[in-house]
């Protein structure tokens, strides 16, 4: 592999007859506030470089000050469109941090709301990658459908797009009968929808041309580039952490990893809607075989976690003539440090924690996909046009919350 | 007294083409909507249906903000420029037998002509915005509109030739008295290319590359506010009105129908127009967009290619039948 | 798994537009289709039990006070710091809530204050429009918290019975559980219970599971 | 529509509309005042979580184009500047501009806690509240709120606006 | 191959430069010696084909109580996609000079990654291509998340007092 020195440029404010164009942050097309510098000879962009930083609220820095229990609320924010993912990609890290037990119908909701935040993420990335292209409709479907699952989000855990669902060691709430028969209608619909939305822009000689040949990225660059998820497999890579290093209760799925050859645009689209259906799959076979038991491990810790080890929290109170005494003094930190990577819809979603045997993180560091998808635009953006870069950038599917943390 | 008569029809027709304009907006909101299992404009007046008279209010008590860096006297001009333009090509459109403003040998010629003009309206308003993304969509806009003139131009050749006429009401008469007393079939690929140049000159999906949302922000209208922007949308709409009307006079027999309606003889070459106007919307609920060279492409190697085979064809069938 | 792609259209389609006129034809027919739109101020959306809105402080019906003892659990575990709470002490040991707010422009809505409260004196209730046009409006002190809870009675029709399903204080002794908080895991969530089939299969007719009851499990 | 009073039809307290003519008989203001009300359009400028569900309320289940609200790109077509998510300082700067760039009569809806408070990220990298450095016409509390509750606030910045009295912007 | 193996190989190629290696958990850290770290991930890319990286970080020991050499470390996650093998490099790097070889000419992607490090923490990656601030303003001062630096900042940034300065002034056009 060759050093790429283009991949940051300085672009020097010089008196040559370059086209200086600074999208965003606040433009229709760059997915919330990611600005993309670009020298332009005419339509064709000559460099091509991303600024981000315009979302960064410090998340490592507050999780260093909040508890590990606490931290779950954070990681709702990360990727604010598959909270649930995080959620579990979180959980998942810490648990194995603290050595946490997980039962095993817990495991198996966490599987289901995975695939249930990857449905909605995908969902949400094929309507605004179909808007950046102009086909508006395709959007108002996709969030037809979204509607279903985030409405069932709410009736699980309460709230819509930030659940904070799970807990260390389990997960907040149970699913109910409702919510199963919602879903497993959902999942039988949900094949329909897709047909439809192929039939708008799969065949559609419009959306080929947008979409094929843009953007290629071979194998070794995607790899270069750590790229991840979809949009690696998109380059013919086949590494999907749920397969590689299966968490939660992925080992006992039968599913497939779609794998495209090209690498453009239009086969990290074909990657995603395959996705979808093996997301379906995945979702009828949690349906189907959904294990009894408790939803939360007997070893699970408290919502308040004691700051240091050892250190009693005691809360005590008369409530009418009785005294509560609220004692938790189990101690379950430990020193070390461990890194754990869980499949986000997005790519690969890594923390990596340093614990001192506190009841906070001395260090959480958050491995977001999206940061290495957005730096991976400079090289892939050069000498496109606009249009092109447009579709790039959808296709790669960032979401700054993620990126600037 | 003539004068004064042929004031009143100018200041009736701009009404109506007025008023047209604002419930097409409506409309469009509303067939879009439907298309896409929402509603549409629903709480302002009954249905909605006083939802462009709000906009309109609104649109006229706004700011209008001139940029610092702007060319004061062409970003004022600009908007004039296209919607006067796009009101002058009115003048000779046939609604009905005899009710035209000015019934002129030229009309066709006219009309493009203005269309032509109001480009330039485009692509002042790009320029003296001083603007990045209006000065793109500027460009943008002047290439299509430079591209897709001479398909359609020449797609509408073998009307001419068919008429033997460029006077609108006269090909409306020869349409009349032709075999299938319309050029639609005997047409189709003029009207294929016609069709498509149509759109591409109207700025309308998959061609609306000038103002293409997601790319250039707003285009060349993205400095523009208030009442210079609507302006500019009305221009707009009035322009989609004037191609759908030329479509309905040179393929589709103009206010010839399979019977007469009495009283009202607009009636067929209206309802003509209203179908244009909803594939125009509906194409817009469908399909995604072209990339700019793409659309060059287009306009360049299938469209021109084919409009000549058109008039070919059409010169081998008149030298055959004659 | 490779992924596929359709086959490339022949020529008779490209002329033809085959692809494009089939798009038109999706959106034709979805124009006299219903549309799914819920006209909001006077349709509302379903709401469900426990969901994460207005925060209401518990009125007791015996004291007609707030239920709350001033333990501190909640704004202890608030991740975003927006309960304060000030108490001093009663003659009988027990605490005495001077001031008892919520910031609620700053909170999350994660549900924590309402899970760890040990007497279930907290909530968040299903109202969720209030809007405002200062910031103060939205400062709950302890008056407006216990307002909110009558108002949501009075919206929702539930009365003093009201379970919230996140009411589930961990620490605390299993006889201080409310009630429906206290039942097992319900017999529907056997493994043959889980089996739905293809087709979507409707509630056991002998025991139907109503909506709360459900979120109650 | 209200009732039909002497062949005027009242849409809005104080505001007729003769049928059939394209006259209103009405004080200016509560016409310009209903105008503005029945279209105000945002900008398209979505910060981080709250504009997701910005997008959602403008989808299908919701549909914002009932109330006439259309979202426009470019900040100059725009009536109302919709803050849905977190502002950083270092987009703070960007988010002004923006609001300089918009023509008046303009509004500002600090939709969910970020944008109210700065919410959970009381770090050295956001703003404590949009109100820092914006007027802001209404605080929706959420985090984020749902449509609805979006919804419910442009309801409630309409109200304001029907109350308003000569804010004619270039005539001022 | 195990990690502990690999970790084991790197040992005898770089005998000098490992400080310890350490299982935690069923991940093994190996703690390297700042000064060869480019070869040595260079090595473990071409022999162990460890060309995924995961995750390049920075830590802050300044309050940490035990299992540390230097005020600053360097964290390279590196995953092998043949072999499913994760393996963690651990560089200290002294307060004094925090400055660390970069390793942009292994993946390009690593460019943003120690830009950020750089930014949060500054330390300084040698043979950078374009070292500056990413996530924070330009004219940021400080380096968040150094531990002595406060959660709610030690002062204002400027581009944001000239903002409420500039806020101020434009009340008075306000309606």
């Amino acid at each position: 592999m060759t050093k790429t020195t283009t991949l940051d440029v300085q672009v020097a404010d010089g008196a040559d007859d370059k086209y200086r164009l600074k999208m965003g942050p606040q433009h229709p097309a760059t997915h919330g506030v990611l600005r993309v510098d670009l020298e332009l000879d005419g339509e064709t962009i000559d460099k091509c470089d991303p600024q981000v930083g315009y979302l960064h609220r410090g998340f490592e820095k507050l999780a260093e000050h909040r508890t590990y229990a606490q931290n779950i609320v954070l990681t709702d924010r990360l990727d604010y469109i598959a909270a649930m993912a995080n959620n579990v990609g979180y959980c998942v890290a810490v648990e194995k941090l603290l050595a946490i037990d997980v039962p095993p119908r817990a495991q198996f909701i966490r599987v289901m709301v995975c695939e249930m935040a990857r449905i909605s993420s995908h969902l949400l990335w094929l309507a605004t990658h179909a808007l950046d292209i102009g086909a508006m409709t395709v959007f108002l479907y996709c969030f037809r459908e979204r509607e279903v699952l985030l409405e069932l989000f709410a009736e699980l855990c309460g709230s819509r797009l930030t659940n904070t669902y799970t807990r260390l060691g389990g997960v907040r709430q149970d699913v109910t009968h409702s919510i199963m028969l919602k879903l497993q209608r959902f999942v039988d619909e949900f094949p329909d929808h897709i047909a439809e939305y192929e039939t708008l822009i799969d065949t559609n000689r419009i959306w080929l041309k947008r979409t094929i040949g843009i953007g290629p990225i071979s194998a070794d660059k995607a790899v270069d580039l750590c790229l991840t998820g979809p949009s690696l497999r998109g380059s013919g890579v086949d590494y999907d952490i749920r397969q590689h290093v299966p968490y939660a209760a992925y080992d006992q799925m039968d599913f497939e990893v779609p794998v495209g050859e090209t690498g453009d645009t239009y086969a990290r689209y074909r990657c995603r809607m395959e996705e979808f259906r093996q997301s379906n799959n995945i979702l009828r076979q949690c349906i189907e075989r959904m294990p009894p038991g408790p939803i939360l491990g007997k070893d699970a810790p408290d919502l308040i976690m004691p700051a240091k080890p050892g250190r009693k929290i005691e809360f005590d109170a008369v409530a009418g003539n009785a005294l509560i005494k609220l004692i938790d003094n189990r101690d379950l930190y430990m020193e070390g440090d461990v890194y754990v990577a869980t499949e986000v819809p997005k790519g690969e979603l890594g923390f990596y924690f340093i614990s001192d045997g506190m009841g906070r993180p001395y260090r959480m560091h958050i491995r977001s996909p999206s940061f290495l998808h957005i730096g991976a635009l400079a090289t892939i953006g050069q000498g496109v046009m606009i249009a092109d870069l447009i579709a790039i950038i959808g296709t790669l599917d960032v979401v700054l919350g993620e990126c600037d943390r | 007294m003539q004068i004064l008569i042929l004031l009143l029809q100018i200041a009736m027709v701009m009404a109506i083409v007025l008023l047209h304009v604002a419930y097409l907006t409506y409309f469009e909101r509303k067939i879009i909507g439907h298309m896409q299992v929402r509603m549409g404009p629903m709480r302002v007046g009954w249905h909605g249906l006083l939802q462009p008279i709000a906009d309109g209010i609104k649109s006229f008590f706004k700011e209008d903000i001139i940029p610092q860096q702007a060319d004061k006297p062409l970003f004022l001009a600009a908007p004039i420029i296209c919607l006067v333009t796009m009101l002058a090509a009115l003048a000779v459109l046939p609604f009905a037998e005899g009710w035209v403003l000015a019934d002129i040998n030229i009309g066709l010629l006219f009309i493009f002509a203005m269309s032509s003009l109001a480009s330039y309206g485009i692509i002042l308003a790009g320029w003296a915005s001083n603007s990045k993304y209006t000065f793109l969509g500027g460009m943008r806009s002047m290439a299509q509109v430079i591209s897709y003139e001479i398909p359609m131009g020449l797609s509408l050749v073998g009307v001419m030739m068919l008429s033997g006429s460029l006077n609108l009401s006269e090909i409306v008469a020869a349409q009349g008295t032709s075999i299938f007393s319309i050029y639609l079939f005997p047409q189709i690929i003029g009207f294929f290319v016609f069709f498509i140049a149509m759109l591409a000159e109207t700025n309308r999906v998959p061609f609306d590359l000038p103002e293409a949302e997601t790319e250039l922000v707003s285009g060349y209208i993205t400095e523009y506010s208030g009442m210079r922007y609507a302006m500019f949308f009305m221009a707009e709409y009035i322009g989609m009105m004037i191609l759908a009307s030329i479509g309905t006079v040179c393929f589709l027999g103009g206010w010839n129908g399979p019977f007469v309606i009495p009283f009202f003889p607009p009636f067929w070459f209206i309802l003509k127009v209203y179908g244009f106007l909803f594939v125009f919307i509906w194409i817009r609920a469908t399909l995604p967009r072209y990339r700019y060279d793409q659309l060059m492409a287009i306009g360049w190697k299938l469209l021109i290619p084919l409009a000549l085979l058109n008039i070919f064809l059409t010169g081998l069938f008149k030298a055959l039948v004659h | 798994m490779k992924v596929q792609y359709k086959a490339k259209r022949n020529l008779l389609q490209t002329i033809l537009q085959v692809e494009i006129l089939q798009g038109l034809a999706l959106t034709l027919r979805k124009l006299f289709s219903r549309p799914i739109t819920r006209q909001y101020p006077d349709e509302k959306p379903p709401m469900y039990a426990g969901f994460r809105g207005q925060h209401a402080l518990v009125r007791d019906p015996l004291t007609n006070a707030s239920k709350c003892i001033g333990c501190m659990r909640c704004a202890t575990v608030c991740p975003s710091r927006c309960i304060h709470i000030k108490t001093h002490p009663g003659d009988s040991g027990q605490r005495l809530i001077d001031q008892y707010a919520i910031d609620v422009l700053r909170c999350v809505f994660c549900g924590y204050c309402v899970e760890v409260c040990p007497v279930g004196a907290i909530t968040m209730t299903e109202v969720f429009e209030y809007a405002s046009y200062d910031r103060e409006a939205i400062y709950f002190d302890q008056e407006i918290l216990l307002a909110n809870w009558d108002r949501f009675l009075e919206q929702t029709g539930y009365d003093d019975t009201y379970v919230n399903p996140f009411w589930r204080p961990r620490g605390t002794l299993e006889s201080r559980l409310a009630a429906a908080m206290r039942r097992d895991v319900p017999a529907d969530w056997t493994i043959e219970g889980q089996f739905v089939g293809t087709k979507v299969r409707q509630p056991p007719a002998s025991k139907p599971i109503t909506d709360t009851e459900a979120a109650h499990a | 529509m209200g009732e039909i009073t002497n062949n005027l039809v009242q849409i809005e307290e104080g505001i007729k509309f003769i049928p059939g003519a394209s006259a209103f008989v009405a004080p200016l203001n509560k016409l310009i005042n209903w105008g503005r009300a029945g279209s105000i359009w945002p900008a398209t400028f979505g910060l981080a979580c709250c504009a997701i569900e910005m997008m959602v309320a403008g989808a299908s289940t919701n549909d914002l184009d009932r109330f006439g609200i259309i979202f426009r790109a470019s900040p100059r077509q725009a009536d109302c500047l919709i803050l849905a998510g977190t502002i950083t300082k270092k987009m703070a700067p960007i988010v002004r501009r923006i609001y300089d760039q918009m023509p008046e009569p303009r509004y500002v809806i600090a939709m969910g806690s970020c944008a109210c408070t700065g919410g959970l990220f009381d770090t050295y990298a956001v703003v404590q509240g949009a109100d820092e450095f914006l007027p802001v016409d209404v605080y929706i509390p959420g985090c984020p709120p749902r449509p609805e509750a979006l919804l419910e606030g442009i309801m409630k910045l309409q109200e304001k606006i029907m109350q308003e009295q000569g804010r004619w912007s270039q005539f001022a | 191959m195990e990690p502990i193996r690999i970790a084991a190989r790197l040992q005898e190629k770089f005998p000098d430069s490992i400080l310890g290696i350490i299982e935690h958990r069923g991940q093994v850290t190996t703690s390297v010696a700042r000064t060869l770290i480019v070869e040595m991930i260079q090595f473990l890319k071409t022999e162990h084909q460890m060309n995924h990286l995961n995750c390049l970080c920075g830590v802050d020991n300044l309050h940490r109580t035990a299992h540390f050499v230097e005020r600053f470390e360097v964290i390279y996650q590196l995953y092998s996609m043949e072999n499913r093998t994760l393996l963690r490099l651990k560089a200290p790097v002294p307060e004094t000079d925090p400055a660390i070889d970069s390793i942009c000419g292994l993946w390009t992607g690593a460019n943003w990654l120690e830009r950020e490090t750089y930014d949060l923490f500054g330390i300084v990656f040698n043979n950078h291509p374009n070292l500056k601030r990413i996530l924070t303003p330009d004219d940021w001062q400080g380096h968040p998340l150094r531990k002595d630096y406060a959660l709610k900042g030690d002062q204002e940034w400027s581009g944001f007092e000239q903002l409420k300065e500039k806020a101020a002034q434009l009340k008075q056009f306000e309606f």
